[in-house]
């Protein structure tokens, strides 16, 4: 390596600390042999993966409705998840770009009892936006908002097997739950349970004061966020950002043209439909992850037809997921195979076989199930995720291959959770996703869970399932894990067809390191975790 | 007594102003009583437990009968008290009207901006039209206003929205470079000309005047395309319409010249059409923009009520719906009371 | 009448005979060129509509193993993002879209007319209470009490036929109104009630009759705006459901890629215009022929 | 005219020359001929009165010698040398500065020609003003002045009112001052006093020749009423198919016409029916009182008896209650208060309470049957609705008796499948007069039923009603305000005035010597075939001093 080149190393360490000029930088590359187009390219590239202070980012959201407020019982949406959770608060965990748990307000947490006995230990030092220092007593009362019989929390369920929180003293909180799990501490990342001061021991939401790199300056629902760096944020450096704005841009036209004039730098949800168009643009950065949520077409398996394991399965051959996730999700979305348990998750295992468009045997079980047709009705809206009306349209196709005929209904959007989801026979639904294999079980599969939506009652798989939760030998907890998901497989009335990829697109002039997967808008973080490259 | 005819029209219409607003009222609220679901299950959504939604019915009184709930919003309403949105809570109150001041503010700046450059732009074309009837301006201003109603508003919200994104992109387009070098300079440039309007109209509160007519140049391009024609081709058609009496043909004979002819004989006696139909489509500016309003990010009171719709915030819906009839019944009104201001027959009984 | 003999013209032989279609044919020949335009695309839209099963080159939702395949030979406009032949979804979202304009514009007409002709007939409370009722209706945004009518009843194809219907018969029921009143006023109504004869006789012999252009204009209109009306619902989510192709639908779904140039939005929208266009000028000059206005210059 | 100023006028030289004069009009996507080859000249201070029926194309001439052509007309041949320039080859500018003030139009209905949206005063300068001739001030002054030569009540402050809040005496008036504002060379009348009540219309006449006379203005006298051109103009020109019939100095032409056209045109007005005494009453009218919503009486106390098989005509002139009380009889408008009996028996006031029967036994016919005809039947529906309804005949009873009654109004069958408006102003109402004879009623009352129509056909129409009335035992109630009318038809006449009835009596002995002062004003105010009629009406007037009381 030659003294040049050596310098020139040197200095691109240094660009992200700020101590070297764009000018100096490029004549160094020149000196190493480089032209001037290539080095400034290389300034460019190394300056955009350095952290930077500074700056003011518009952030364009997919949602946003006038009835958004900054209740953490609410959030019901990813403008409200980012802006007030992600950005303005904290949790006491979170989790991090690879998947893991980490602690974030806590300083630490460890079990006991089975894991039925969670003790998290507080950050030192940490203050509320108003500079109150944050106490046990806080979390306590965060907690406490979204439990009990009067709560009008969205998270209720999340905390029903806690049956007792307390402060141990001003750093560290007690939670016993009813029966052990080992996955705790990843419900407490959940975006609804953001740490708020407690006044009079309640909670107080309404005053906006949180712990957050970011402190809200002016909300309009429906509209925009603004928030303005916290200068006494905990977490070192961070945030990058001096402002953000969270825009509101429902529709997915204007939030395309929104980033393509260059009016915000960020838009969550980008149009698959022109994606590779937007590629071309070489200011437009795309982001993709495949996320946690998936798209399910549960079959209730206590009425007719489905009640025969023969025709769910030959229902699960009738479908082709690929020309799904090709052509409903353009691509952006991963197949899946029917177990609700996404790649990224710990203890994922991809039952065998891989479930695909197999009219043969499709037929096979449904002559099994002694059916030579088979006539079905699939109950679809938008609003149980966008596409899946045509969704219906592809499977009507396919199945008719098999000697089955689907009827694709369509039912109203408005109140379809209330009045189609757990309701009609075979209907489309989405989840965005649990962070652990247990806790997704234990909403979607368990026996006893109002959610389950295949209504499917499994003896083994109920058994595993609650051993699994106390276990804390990690060998022995994949095995069950990988048992389960087989067992879905092969069972249960879910049909799982893909799961989502989170499309972002932006431009290049923000920055970022790995984007975390377990929800959009890099685990709703961004805020706080990314940073302008270029003014 | 004998009341002046635009004093009793203006009373009467006021009369009956209230009692439709007072139907609307329950018209809309039993249609959201109708809906689906209620704001408690729409807010708390797909993973609230029954418990956790009954709490919040409690809450905003939604377990209390539909007609109970009219009767003491009404109550209220009588007294001037739009109440409060559903998504207040306790010591977080969110009243309708501070919801809706900034939104009806909005609303009101797209319409008179839209308005003030629709209405004298539609006058003027119409009259002109009419002047010079069957020439190729004629025939042409036709057809292009026709063409502009004819596509559907959200389409040519993003039709105007894509020439301005082209500014960046149209040199770099496929399309550009199948076309000779002289041309794809010259849309280019055309294409350059224009103003670089913003496609984003998020205005909030805090923006500043000029700011919010630059933000709003979209939207209101937009729904000038959409208003001017209906507007235009009623001008031309009531001017028209009073070229064939006898008082024209006396004008003429008494060697007015065309422009007098049309400016002083027939507009005056067209008014009236012309008025209603200008209400009608200021009516349209702020009740009917809901469509723009989405596709530019304007924060007005359509896409609040249709947000309002779908969560089910009764109240916030209600009181939209009473600024969108009080709206309608008072252009009509005004509409009305030019007519007769306009109509010597009625202004001067014999 | 020019004649002065005091024999009357008991011997004169009429001209030819005019039967109904004579006179539609000489009406037709004094149509302008515009008329004719807006005649040939009418048409033209009316038989794809009907016959669509037979011109279409594949099934409505027929699904090919490549979406967003470019124009060719086997996909004339390419295909859509599941796959869809474009050119046979157009001609489908004409059946559809039209079908349904259609319809609803028929059902609001034939509401509208009935009831704005016996308010004008019979005036009184009968024309108060329906005229409130329309002013409440009218006073309520259109658009976003569809919205609301058909989240309550589901946006089924009926239930959105019902609802625009209702809405738009407001307008017809004013129009109905308005010259029907003119009618109303003539000798040859009253000739008829001083003969005893029934309303209905009436309304349809006397009044329907001589108000029937300025309706059939009107039909035009506000088949237009119906159109535009289920374009603007489908935008809002409850319009012609999916899978069925509809124009407006077409348009909003693939509205991101005007964004980018591409002209498959163009096409429904383009077709939609088009058929406004033509619907307008043969409107125009119905009204024309019916104003008696002459445009000399 | 008076023999002085004829005599003064004629040393006028020519003012207006036309030549040749072609017109067309566009109807049914053609080009018909309208005006064809006219010639004509007239001097300075000079009347001239062009006469035709409707068709003939004199108010056509009358625009024509402005150089102007009605929308959907246009001038294909021919000249108008006004004061030796040809208007028609002369630029639209220069022909628009010589209109309002040079040559000045006074149309036939005031109401309809003044914009209603401006006041009079405004109206009557714009001329002036915008040809440069006076400034605002002076010809506001110059209006008033012209307003009191006119003889318009309050002429200080009459200009500040609109059009409706006149009557339409004085709008024809204030129309001639229009006219007047720019002292023209030229004025077109064009029917300037057809629409007005005889009564109003010897003062408007009286008005407009006063001003003719004082301002030496040449005019054309466009009328079809030929006792009213006789008062008027110095040369008289009969028009016929757009072409001249003949031309020549008013007291000739009155008492020596040339072309037998002429002679037809002469004696229409000369039609009258001997009356016949009557032997009982068919409708009896008592003490009736009537009212519109609103309030307003329009008739109180009226008490008419219809002879069996004759005819009553009810005269009177607009706003008499006349018509009205036909609304009474029919049942239209319900009498407040009063009783009608019809053929011995009371009949119900109200419409709704008469039988099938009794409404089949009373017809009426109207004025205008462009009103009375639905536009959208053919002539064999119209006729054969009645005959089903109240007769219920079907199929070849129905054909045959619809063939009998186009054979009584004297109509080919061939006209059966037209539509009105394929039909003459005379055919039209003689379907109406078919439709009303299919009832086959006892009584049939006819308002105004010849005053839309020319003075030929009317006498048509009335001779066919007498012959019907002859053969078919009808009795009618005639409505007009024309005492030429009543002299063709009556058997029994029944002045009307105010909603009151003036006077009641045997045709002769109304119309020869009338009792009440109304009656003689009226019958006084109707024109006669005499140049000198309106003079000495005037100077006779003057004497008694009942010309403003008139007013």
């Amino acid at each position: 390596m030659s003294e040049s080149e050596y310098k020139f190393r040197v200095a691109q360490s240094l660009i992200g600390r700020g101590k070297v000029s764009r000018r100096d930088f490029i004549h160094l590359g020149l000196a190493a042999g480089l032209t001037v187009a290539a080095s400034d390219q290389i300034f460019v590239t190394v300056a955009r993966a350095q952290p930077q202070q500074g700056g003011f980012a518009k952030l364009g959201m997919a949602h946003g409705a006038t009835t958004d407020s900054i209740d953490p019982a609410g959030y019901p949406d990813t403008f409200t998840q980012t802006a007030f959770s992600g950005a303005m608060s904290n949790g006491l965990t979170e989790v991090d770009a690879k998947g893991g748990i980490q602690p974030d307000l806590a300083e630490s947490f460890e079990s006991s009892n089975g894991a039925k006995t969670w003790v998290f230990k507080l950050r030192k030092g940490v203050t509320f936006h108003n500079g109150k220092k944050v106490t046990a007593e806080d979390v306590v009362s965060s907690m406490r908002y979204h439990m009990g019989v009067d709560t009008k929390s969205a998270a209720k369920s999340l905390l029903e097997s806690v049956s007792d929180i307390k402060a141990d003293g001003p750093e560290t909180v007690v939670f016993t739950l009813n029966s052990g799990n080992a996955d705790f501490p990843y419900i407490m990342s959940d975006y609804h349970f953001v740490i708020m001061p407690s006044v009079d021991g309640k909670a107080d939401w309404a005053s906006g004061t949180r712990t957050g790199a970011f402190v809200l300056e002016n909300f309009q629902p429906g509209v925009s966020a603004k928030l303005k760096r916290n200068p006494n944020y905990f977490k070192n450096g961070k945030p990058y950002l001096d402002e953000v704005e969270f825009i509101a841009i429902t529709d997915l036209a204007a939030r395309m043209a929104a980033l393509s004039t260059g009016e915000v730098d960020y838009i969550g949800r980008a149009d698959l439909k022109t994606l590779g168009m937007l590629k071309r643009n070489p200011k437009i950065e795309i982001i993709e992850v495949t996320g946690y949520g998936h798209y399910t077409l549960p079959m209730n398996v206590t009425i007719a037809p489905f009640d025969n394991p023969d025709v769910r399965m030959a229902m699960k051959w009738a479908i082709d997921r690929q020309e799904i996730a090709d052509k409903i999700f353009l691509g952006h979305a991963t197949v899946a195979n029917d177990s609700p348990i996404a790649p990224a998750i710990k203890f994922y295992k991809n039952p065998e076989p891989q479930h695909r468009f197999d009219p043969e045997k499709a037929r096979h079980y449904l002559k099994k199930a002694g059916m030579e047709k088979l006539k079905v009705d699939l109950s679809v809206a938008d609003a149980a995720f966008a596409g899946a009306v045509d969704a219906g349209a592809l499977i009507r196709e396919t199945a008719a291959q098999c000697g089955i005929d689907v009827n694709v209904v369509r039912e109203a959007e408005d109140a379809y959770w209330d009045n189609v989801w757990l309701k009609k026979p075979w209907c489309a639904s989405y989840w965005s996703g649990r962070a652990t294999a247990d806790w997704m079980f234990t909403q979607a599969f368990a026996a006893e869970s109002s959610w389950n939506e295949s209504f499917w009652k499994n003896p083994r798989f109920n058994e595993l399932l609650v051993q699994a939760r106390a276990e804390t030998d990690e060998a022995k907890r994949a095995a069950m894990y990988g048992e389960m998901q087989q067992l879905a497989h092969d069972d249960s009335g879910s049909i799982v067809l893909v799961f989502n990829n989170f499309v972002s697109a932006q431009s290049k002039k923000l920055g970022h390191g790995d984007v975390a997967p377990n929800w959009e808008n890099d685990g709703l973080k961004m805020a706080e975790r990314w940073w302008m490259a270029e003014a | 007594m004998r009341l002046n005819p635009v004093a009793k029209t203006v009373l009467q219409r006021l009369g009956l102003g209230l009692i439709t607003l007072f139907v609307v009222s329950i018209i809309i609220f039993s249609a959201i009583a109708m809906l689906p679901g209620d704001f408690a299950k729409a807010t708390l959504g797909q993973s609230a437990t029954p418990e956790t939604v009954a709490a919040l019915q409690h809450e905003i009184g939604l377990d209390r009968p539909p007609v109970e709930r009219y009767f003491s919003w009404i109550g209220k309403m009588a007294k001037g008290d739009f109440g409060s949105s559903f998504a207040s809570r306790t010591g977080y109150r969110r009243t309708v009207a501070e919801i809706i001041a900034p939104r009806l503010y909005n609303t009101m700046f797209l319409a008179v901006m839209t308005a003030l450059i629709a209405v004298p732009l539609a006058l003027g074309l119409g009259i002109v039209a009419a002047l010079y009837r069957n020439s190729w301006f004629d025939r042409v201003v036709n057809t292009v206003t026709l063409t502009t109603i004819s596509f559907p508003e959200f389409f040519v919200a993003y039709m105007l929205a894509f020439l301005i994104i082209s500014r960046d992109t149209f040199a770099g387009t496929e399309f550009a470079q199948s076309l000779p070098v002289w041309l794809a300079i010259s849309i280019n440039w055309t294409l350059n000309v224009v103003p670089k309007f913003p496609t984003l109209a998020n205005i909030n509160d805090q923006t500043p005047f000029w700011d919010h007519v630059w933000r709003a140049a979209l939207p209101s391009a937009t729904l000038t395309l959409v208003i001017v024609a209906h507007m235009m081709r009623m001008t031309r058609a009531a001017i028209l319409n009073m070229l064939s009496s006898p008082y024209i043909d006396m004008a003429r004979l008494k060697g007015m010249r065309p422009m007098v002819v049309v400016l002083r004989h027939a507009l005056p006696n067209a008014w009236a059409p012309i008025v209603t139909v200008v209400a009608f489509n200021l009516a349209y500016l702020i009740v009917g923009v809901v469509v723009v309003e989405v596709v530019f990010v304007y924060p007005g009171v359509g896409q609040l009520m249709v947000d309002a719709v779908r969560s089910r915030d009764v109240p916030v819906v209600q009181a939209c719906a009473l600024v969108f009839a009080a709206t309608y019944v008072l252009l009509n009104l005004i509409a009305d009371i030019i007519s007769i201001a306009t109509n010597p027959r009625l202004l001067h009984p014999r | 009448m020019t004649s002065a003999e005091p024999v009357i013209q008991t011997t004169r032989a009429p001209r030819v005979r005019r039967t109904r279609r004579s006179r539609i044919r000489i009406a037709l020949k004094k149509a302008p060129l515009s008329a004719w335009f807006g005649m040939g695309v009418i048409l033209c839209y009316a038989v794809v509509a009907l016959f669509a099963p037979l011109i279409a080159p594949y099934r409505e939702t027929q699904v090919f193993s490549e979406a967003f395949a470019p124009w060719s030979h086997e996909f004339a406009f390419g295909t859509d993002q599941l796959g869809r032949d474009m050119l046979t979804r157009l001609i489908y979202g004409a059946r559809n879209t039209i079908g349904i304009a259609f319809i609803t514009t028929i059902l609001s007409f034939a509401a509208g007319v009935t009831l704005g002709l016996l308010a004008a007939m019979y005036r009184g409370w009968l024309d108060q209470l329906l005229s409130r009722a329309v002013d409440v209706l009218m006073s309520i945004p259109s658009l976003i009490f569809a919205l609301m009518l058909l989240s309550i009843f589901g946006s089924s194809i009926t239930s959105l036929i019902l609802v625009i219907a209702l809405l738009d018969s407001t307008r017809v029921f004013r129009l109905a109104r308005a010259v029907g009143l003119n009618v109303v006023v003539m000798e040859y109504v009253e000739v008829a009630q001083l003969r005893g004869e029934g309303p209905a006789w009436i309304l349809r012999k006397e009044i329907l009759p001589n108000i029937l252009l300025p309706l059939i204009a009107e039909f035009g209109l506000r088949f237009c705006f119906v159109f535009l009306t289920i374009a603007a619902l489908s935008f809002l989510g409850v319009g012609i459901q999916p899978p069925s192709a509809d124009w407006g639908s077409m348009v909003r779904e693939n509205a991101t890629l005007i964004t980018y140039g591409d002209v498959t939005p163009l096409l429904p929208a383009g077709a939609i215009a088009l058929l406004t266009v033509a619907v307008n000028f043969v409107v125009d000059w119905f009204l024309h022929s019916t104003s008696g206005l002459r445009d000399e210059n | 005219m008076k023999t002085s100023s004829v005599i003064a006028r004629e040393r006028g030289t020519d003012l207006l020359t036309v030549r040749d004069l072609h017109v067309e009009g566009f109807s049914d996507e053609r080009w018909h001929p309208i005006v064809r080859g006219v010639d004509f000249s007239l001097k300075r201070g000079e009347v001239l009165g062009l006469i035709g029926e409707s068709g003939a194309g004199k108010s056509t001439i009358g625009l024509a010698a402005m150089g102007y052509a009605k929308p959907g007309c246009r001038i294909t041949r021919g000249s108008v040398l006004f004061d030796g320039v040809d208007l028609l080859s002369m630029s639209e500018a220069r022909r628009r500065r010589l209109r309002g003030s040079r040559i000045a139009y006074v149309a036939q209905s005031a109401a309809a020609w003044f914009n209603p949206a401006h006041r009079l005063l405004d109206q009557t300068v714009e001329t002036a003003v915008a040809h440069g001739i006076a400034s605002r001030g002076e010809a506001n002054r110059d209006a008033v002045e012209l307003y009191k030569r006119l003889q318009l009540p309050q002429p200080e402050t009459i200009g500040f009112r609109y059009p409706h809040q006149v009557s339409g005496g004085q709008l024809q008036r204030a129309m001639t001052a229009m006219a007047m504002a720019c002292r023209p060379d030229l004025i077109v009348f064009d029917e300037p006093t057809t629409a007005l009540d005889v009564t109003t219309q010897v003062e408007v006449l009286a008005s407009i020749r006063r001003v003719v006379e004082d301002f030496n203005t040449a005019a054309i006298y466009v009328t079809h009423d030929l006792a009213v051109v006789a008062q008027m103009a110095d040369r008289i020109m009969v028009l016929r198919h757009g072409q001249t019939v003949e031309e020549a100095g008013t007291r000739q032409m009155l008492t020596a016409p040339a072309q037998e056209y002429t002679r037809t045109l002469w004696a229409v007005r000369k039609l009258a029916k001997p009356e016949i005494e009557a032997r009982d009453h068919i409708l009896t009218i008592d003490n009736v009182t009537a009212a519109y919503a609103g309030g307003v009486k329009v008739l109180s106390d009226v008490s008419i008896r219809v002879p069996r098989g004759r005819t009553v005509a009810l005269v009177g002139e607009s706003g008499s209650g006349k018509s009205t009380l036909a609304r009474v009889v029919t049942g239209l408008l319900p009498a407040m208060s009063g009783s009608i009996s019809f053929d011995a028996q009371p009949l119900p006031l109200s419409l709704k309470q008469r039988s099938k029967d009794l409404l089949r036994r009373i017809q009426m016919i109207y004025q205008s049957p462009d009103s009375a005809l639905n536009p959208r039947q053919t002539v064999e529906e119209v006729i054969a609705r009645p005959l089903e309804f109240y007769l219920g005949l079907k199929g070849e009873q129905r054909d045959r008796r619809i063939g009998e009654l186009m054979h009584m109004i004297e109509m080919d069958e061939s006209f059966l499948d037209r539509l009105p408006g394929e039909l003459s102003g005379g055919q039209k109402q003689r379907i109406c007069i078919a439709r009303a004879l299919a009832a086959n009623p006892e009584l049939i009352i006819c308002d105004e039923v010849t005053s839309a129509l020319d003075q030929i056909v009317q006498e048509e129409i009335l001779k066919l009603l007498i012959r019907l009335q002859r053969e078919l035992g009808v009795s009618y109630i005639f409505i007009t305000h024309d005492i030429a009318t009543v002299r063709a038809i009556a058997d029994e006449v029944v002045v009307m005035h105010q909603g009151k009835v003036v006077e009641q009596g045997p045709k002769t002995e109304i119309l020869t010597s009338p009792h009440a002062a109304y009656t003689e004003l009226l019958l006084s105010s109707v024109p006669a075939m005499d140049p000198d009629w309106l003079t000495g009406l005037l100077a006779k007037r003057k004497r008694q001093g009942t010309l403003d009381a008139a007013g």
